[in-house]
C-alpha cells in the first residue's frame, strides 16, 4: 500500500481547517503538531484540560516552569492572553460546547461517527483522560491517524471492535491517505493523498465510500 | 482557630484505615508529594482515592500515589488515567489491578471533574452527555432530555482531600501557580478535611481578595514544605 | 402580653450560639444586627450570596466603594483575609454544607421545623432570593422573630399557612420571649426571657411546647 | 478576531423580537446598565430576561431592568428578587405581572445560579435539594438519593448575555472589582453571544494569567464604558 501523507502534512492538512478566532483543543501525538502549521494570520487559541487556555509552543530547557505543562505532559509557553482555571472550569469548556475543534488520534472509525482510541482490548486496561468529553463536547471533532493499523488492517470500519471513547461522535477523519468527512449518508470521501486513488482508499477502508462530486488532491 | 500545622505527619496524623482521600495534581504537577509521603510513613490501609492517575513509576521506583500502592495501603482507586500509554513498564497499579488484588473505577476527566465538584457543592448528581455509548454507562441510569441521551453521574466525596497550593494565608485562602491548580480548588470544597501543603504561608491579608482561588472556608490545615 | 427581648438583645442571644472559627451568613433585618455582639475571642467570617467571603462592619460614608454590598443591599467594609467569588461557588458555599450557621428571619415556623419567610400571601408575588438555598444547605438554621405579629398571633404554628421556604429545615428558633429547639419529639422550651413564664410562651404559641427538664432564663 | 466594540449601540445592534438574555447584576451592583439602556433604546420586544431581579424603580423612575419592563419589551422573566420587600413602592414589573401582560418564573437564587453554570457546562439538568417541599417544585421530576428528596432542575441557556465588568483585553478575558463580580461570570458562559461592557480595555498580556475570573473564550464583545 502506498504511504501517502506523512504525519507532519496530515497535521498540515488539519491546521487548515482552523479559522481566525477558533478555540482549539489538541490531543496528544499527532494532532500536537497541528499547532506548527498555523498560517500567520490565523489567530488560534490552545485549550489544554489540565486548566490552561492560550498556551504557546514547547519550552526550551532554560524556559521551563515545572507548573506549566499541557494535558500531554510537555512542558510548553504561554501566550499573551493566556490564562488559568481549574479542572471542573476547564471541562465546562469542553462539555459545554466552547471549544470550536478537537483534534483526536484514533485506532478505529465507524461509519456512523463511533470512535475508539483509548485502549486496547488486550491490555484490559486503558486510560480514557479527556477524549470522552471532548468528542461529546467539541462542535466539531477530527480524527488524525494512519488509514490502516501496522499490520494492513483497516481502522476506518463498519462497527468497532475496540471500545468505545464515542458514539457518533466524529466529523472528520484525516489520515496518510484521505480526508473524510462523516455524513448522515455515510462516509463521504472528499480529498485523496497525491498519486492515491479513491479505488485505492476504498481497498483499505471497510465500509462503502461515497465519492464527493468534487473530490480533489489534499491541497498542502 | 489556627488551621497552621507545623508538619506533614502532623497535618495527616489522624487518617483513619479505609478513609476515602481526594489527592490533587495531574501528571507531575501540583501533586501534594509531601502528603502523600506522610500517609506513606504513616501507613493507613484500605484507603479509597480518588485522583486523576493511579500512581506512576520512574525506573522502576514507584513515587506519588504509586508509594501507597507499592505499599498495599490502597484497596479501590477512582481515576481517568490510571496507566501510561506504553504497556511497557507497569506500574505498581496495574500489577495489582491485573492480579485482582485492587478496585478500579474509570471516570471520564470531564465527568471526574464536575462530580468531585458537584460532590462540594451539594450537587447529589447530574446529566452528562460524556459515556453515553461506552463502557463508562454500565450501570448507570439515563435520560433522554431533548431528544439527546444523557447519564445520571453522582457527586464524590471524601474524608480528606490532599491538595497542594503555591501559598496560604492564615485563614487557609489559597493561590495557585500555573497549570498546578488543576484538581485541586475543586477537591478542597468536597472532603470533610482538606489539608493543603504549600510553598509559603503569608499572613491574612496579603493575598490580593480578587486573586484568591480558594477561599478559606474549605480549606482545614495547611502546613509549607519545601518548594520541590 | 410583655414585650421580652428588644431586637438588639434577640441578636445578642444569638451570637453566643457561634463559635470560634465559624462560617455565618447573616440575612437581611434582625439578623444582621447579630455579627454586633460577638465575643472579641470568637473569630467568625460572614458569608454573602452575592459573592464575597469575610465582610466587616457597615461602610462610614467615606468609606463607601459603590461596587462592594453585602446581599442585603447594605455597603460594608472588608476583614483581612476576605474573598470574592462568583454567585455559583458562592451558592456551592451553602449547598454544599459549608456555612455552619445561617441565620433568617421568619414569618412562622412550624412545630417540624417548616419556615415561612418570603411571601405574604396576599401580595401574591414574593422575593424568595437565597432563603431556600440557605435553609436546605447550612448546617444550622437560626430563626431570629418576634413571637407573635403585630396583632397578637402566634407564629409558631402547628402548619405554616404561609408559602413555604423549606420543609422541616429550622434547627432554633429565637424570639423576644423564647429561645426554642426543634427535635424529633417537638419544639424544645430550652429558654425564657427574663420575667417570661413557659405558661405565658405556651400561650401565645399554637403547637405544644416541650418544657426543657433545664429551663433557664436567657442569659444576655 | 475583533471583539472590541466601539459603542453599546452598535454591540447590541442585532438583538432580535423574542430573544431570551440574560443580565448580569445584584442590586445596583455590577449590572451593565449601559447595554440595558441600548437595549431600551433599540427597542426589541418580547424579549426574555434571565437576572437575579425584575428591575427597581427610584422615585418612580424605572431603571436597569425596569427600563425594559416599562417599555413593554418583556415578555417573561427569570428572577430570584423580582420585587421590592415594602409592597408600597410598586415596580414596573409587578404592575404588569398583576395585570397578567408579563410572565414570570421564579428561582431561587442558588438554583439560578447552578442552572445558569449548567447551562454553560454542558450539563443539562441536575438535583438539588433547594425548593423540596415549596412551590417552586411544582412540575417538577423530584429523585430520592440515599433517602432524601431532590428537585431535577435544568439547565438555562441565552441568545445574549449582557454583563458588566472592571477590565477587559483584547482577547475578551474579563476581571471584575468586589461584589460586582456575582452573575457575571456565569452568564457570560451560558450565551450564544456575551457582550461585556467594562470600564477599561488594556492590552492583550496586561491582565495577570493568573487572576483572568472569565477567560476570552467565553466573551464574544468588549465595550468600554463610562465608570459609573
Amino acid at each position: 500500500m502506498k504511504e501517502g501523507l506523512s504525519r507532519e502534512l496530515i497535521a498540515l492538512r488539519i491546521a487548515k481547517e482552523l479559522r481566525d478566532g477558533y478555540y482549539v483543543n489538541l490531543g496528544i501525538g499527532l494532532p500536537t503538531l497541528v499547532s506548527n502549521f498555523l498560517p500567520p494570520d490565523v489567530h488560534v487559541t490552545l485549550h489544554s484540560e489540565n486548566g490552561l487556555l492560550g498556551y504557546g509552543r514547547q519550552a526550551e530547557i532554560e524556559e521551563i516552569d515545572y507548573d506549566l505543562i499541557n494535558a500531554g505532559g510537555m512542558y510548553v509557553t504561554l501566550t499573551p492572553g493566556a490564562c488559568f482555571f481549574h479542572h471542573a472550569d476547564s471541562f465546562a469548556m469542553i462539555r459545554g460546547g466552547h471549544i470550536d475543534v478537537s483534534v483526536l488520534g484514533g485506532l478505529q472509525v465507524s461509519e456512523k461517527g463511533d470512535l475508539a482510541n483509548w485502549m486496547v482490548p488486550t491490555r484490559g486496561v486503558g486510560s480514557v483522560g479527556g477524549a470522552m468529553d471532548l468528542v461529546s463536547g467539541a462542535r466539531r471533532v477530527i480524527i488524525a491517524m494512519e488509514h490502516t493499523t501496522k499490520t494492513g488492517e483497516p481502522r476506518i470500519v463498519k462497527k468497532c471492535s475496540y471500545p468505545l471513547t464515542g458514539k457518533e461522535v466524529v466529523h472528520t477523519v484525516v489520515t496518510n491517505l484521505a480526508f473524510i468527512e462523516v455524513t448522515r449518508d455515510g462516509l463521504l470521501l472528499k480529498e485523496v493523498a497525491q498519486g492515491v486513488s479513491p479505488e485505492e482508499v476504498q481497498s483499505v477502508t471497510e465500509p462503502r465510500l461515497l465519492i464527493s462530486p468534487d473530490l480533489k488532491e489534499i491541497e498542502l | 482557630m489556627n488551621k497552621v500545622f507545623s508538619s506533614v505527619d502532623e497535618a495527616v496524623a489522624d487518617v483513619f484505615d479505609s478513609a476515602v482521600i481526594m489527592f490533587g495534581g495531574f501528571a507531575e504537577v501540583g501533586v501534594p508529594t509531601h502528603l502523600i509521603e506522610a500517609l506513606a510513613r504513616k501507613g493507613a490501609r484500605n484507603i479509597t482515592t480518588i485522583a486523576n492517575e493511579c500512581g506512576v513509576s520512574f525506573q522502576r521506583k514507584a513515587v506519588h500515589l504509586g508509594l501507597l500502592v507499592g505499599n498495599h495501603q490502597v484497596k479501590k482507586m477512582y481515576a481517568s488515567y490510571p496507566v501510561a500509554a506504553s504497556a511497557q513498564q507497569q506500574s505498581a497499579f496495574e500489577q495489582q489491578y491485573r492480579a485482582g488484588q485492587i478496585e478500579f473505577e474509570l471516570v471520564p476527566q470531564g465527568t471526574l471533574a464536575e462530580r468531585i465538584r458537584a460532590g462540594g457543592a451539594g450537587i447529589p448528581a447530574f446529566l452528562t452527555p460524556t459515556g453515553v455509548g461506552t463502557v463508562v454507562e454500565k450501570g448507570k441510569q439515563k435520560m433522554t432530555i431533548d431528544g439527546r441521551e444523557y447519564l445520571l453521574e453522582h457527586a464524590l466525596k471524601a474524608d480528606f482531600a490532599f491538595i497542594r497550593a503555591y501559598r496560604a494565608d492564615h485563614e487557609g485562602n489559597l493561590v495557585y501557580r500555573r497549570s498546578a491548580r488543576n484538581y485541586n480548588p475543586i477537591m478542597a470544597t468536597a472532603a470533610k478535611v482538606t489539608i493543603a501543603e504549600v510553598e509559603e504561608i503569608v499572613l491574612t491579608g496579603e493575598l490580593d481578595p480578587e486573586a484568591v482561588v480558594t477561599p478559606g472556608i474549605f480549606v482545614h490545615r495547611v502546613v509549607e514544605v519545601k518548594k520541590r
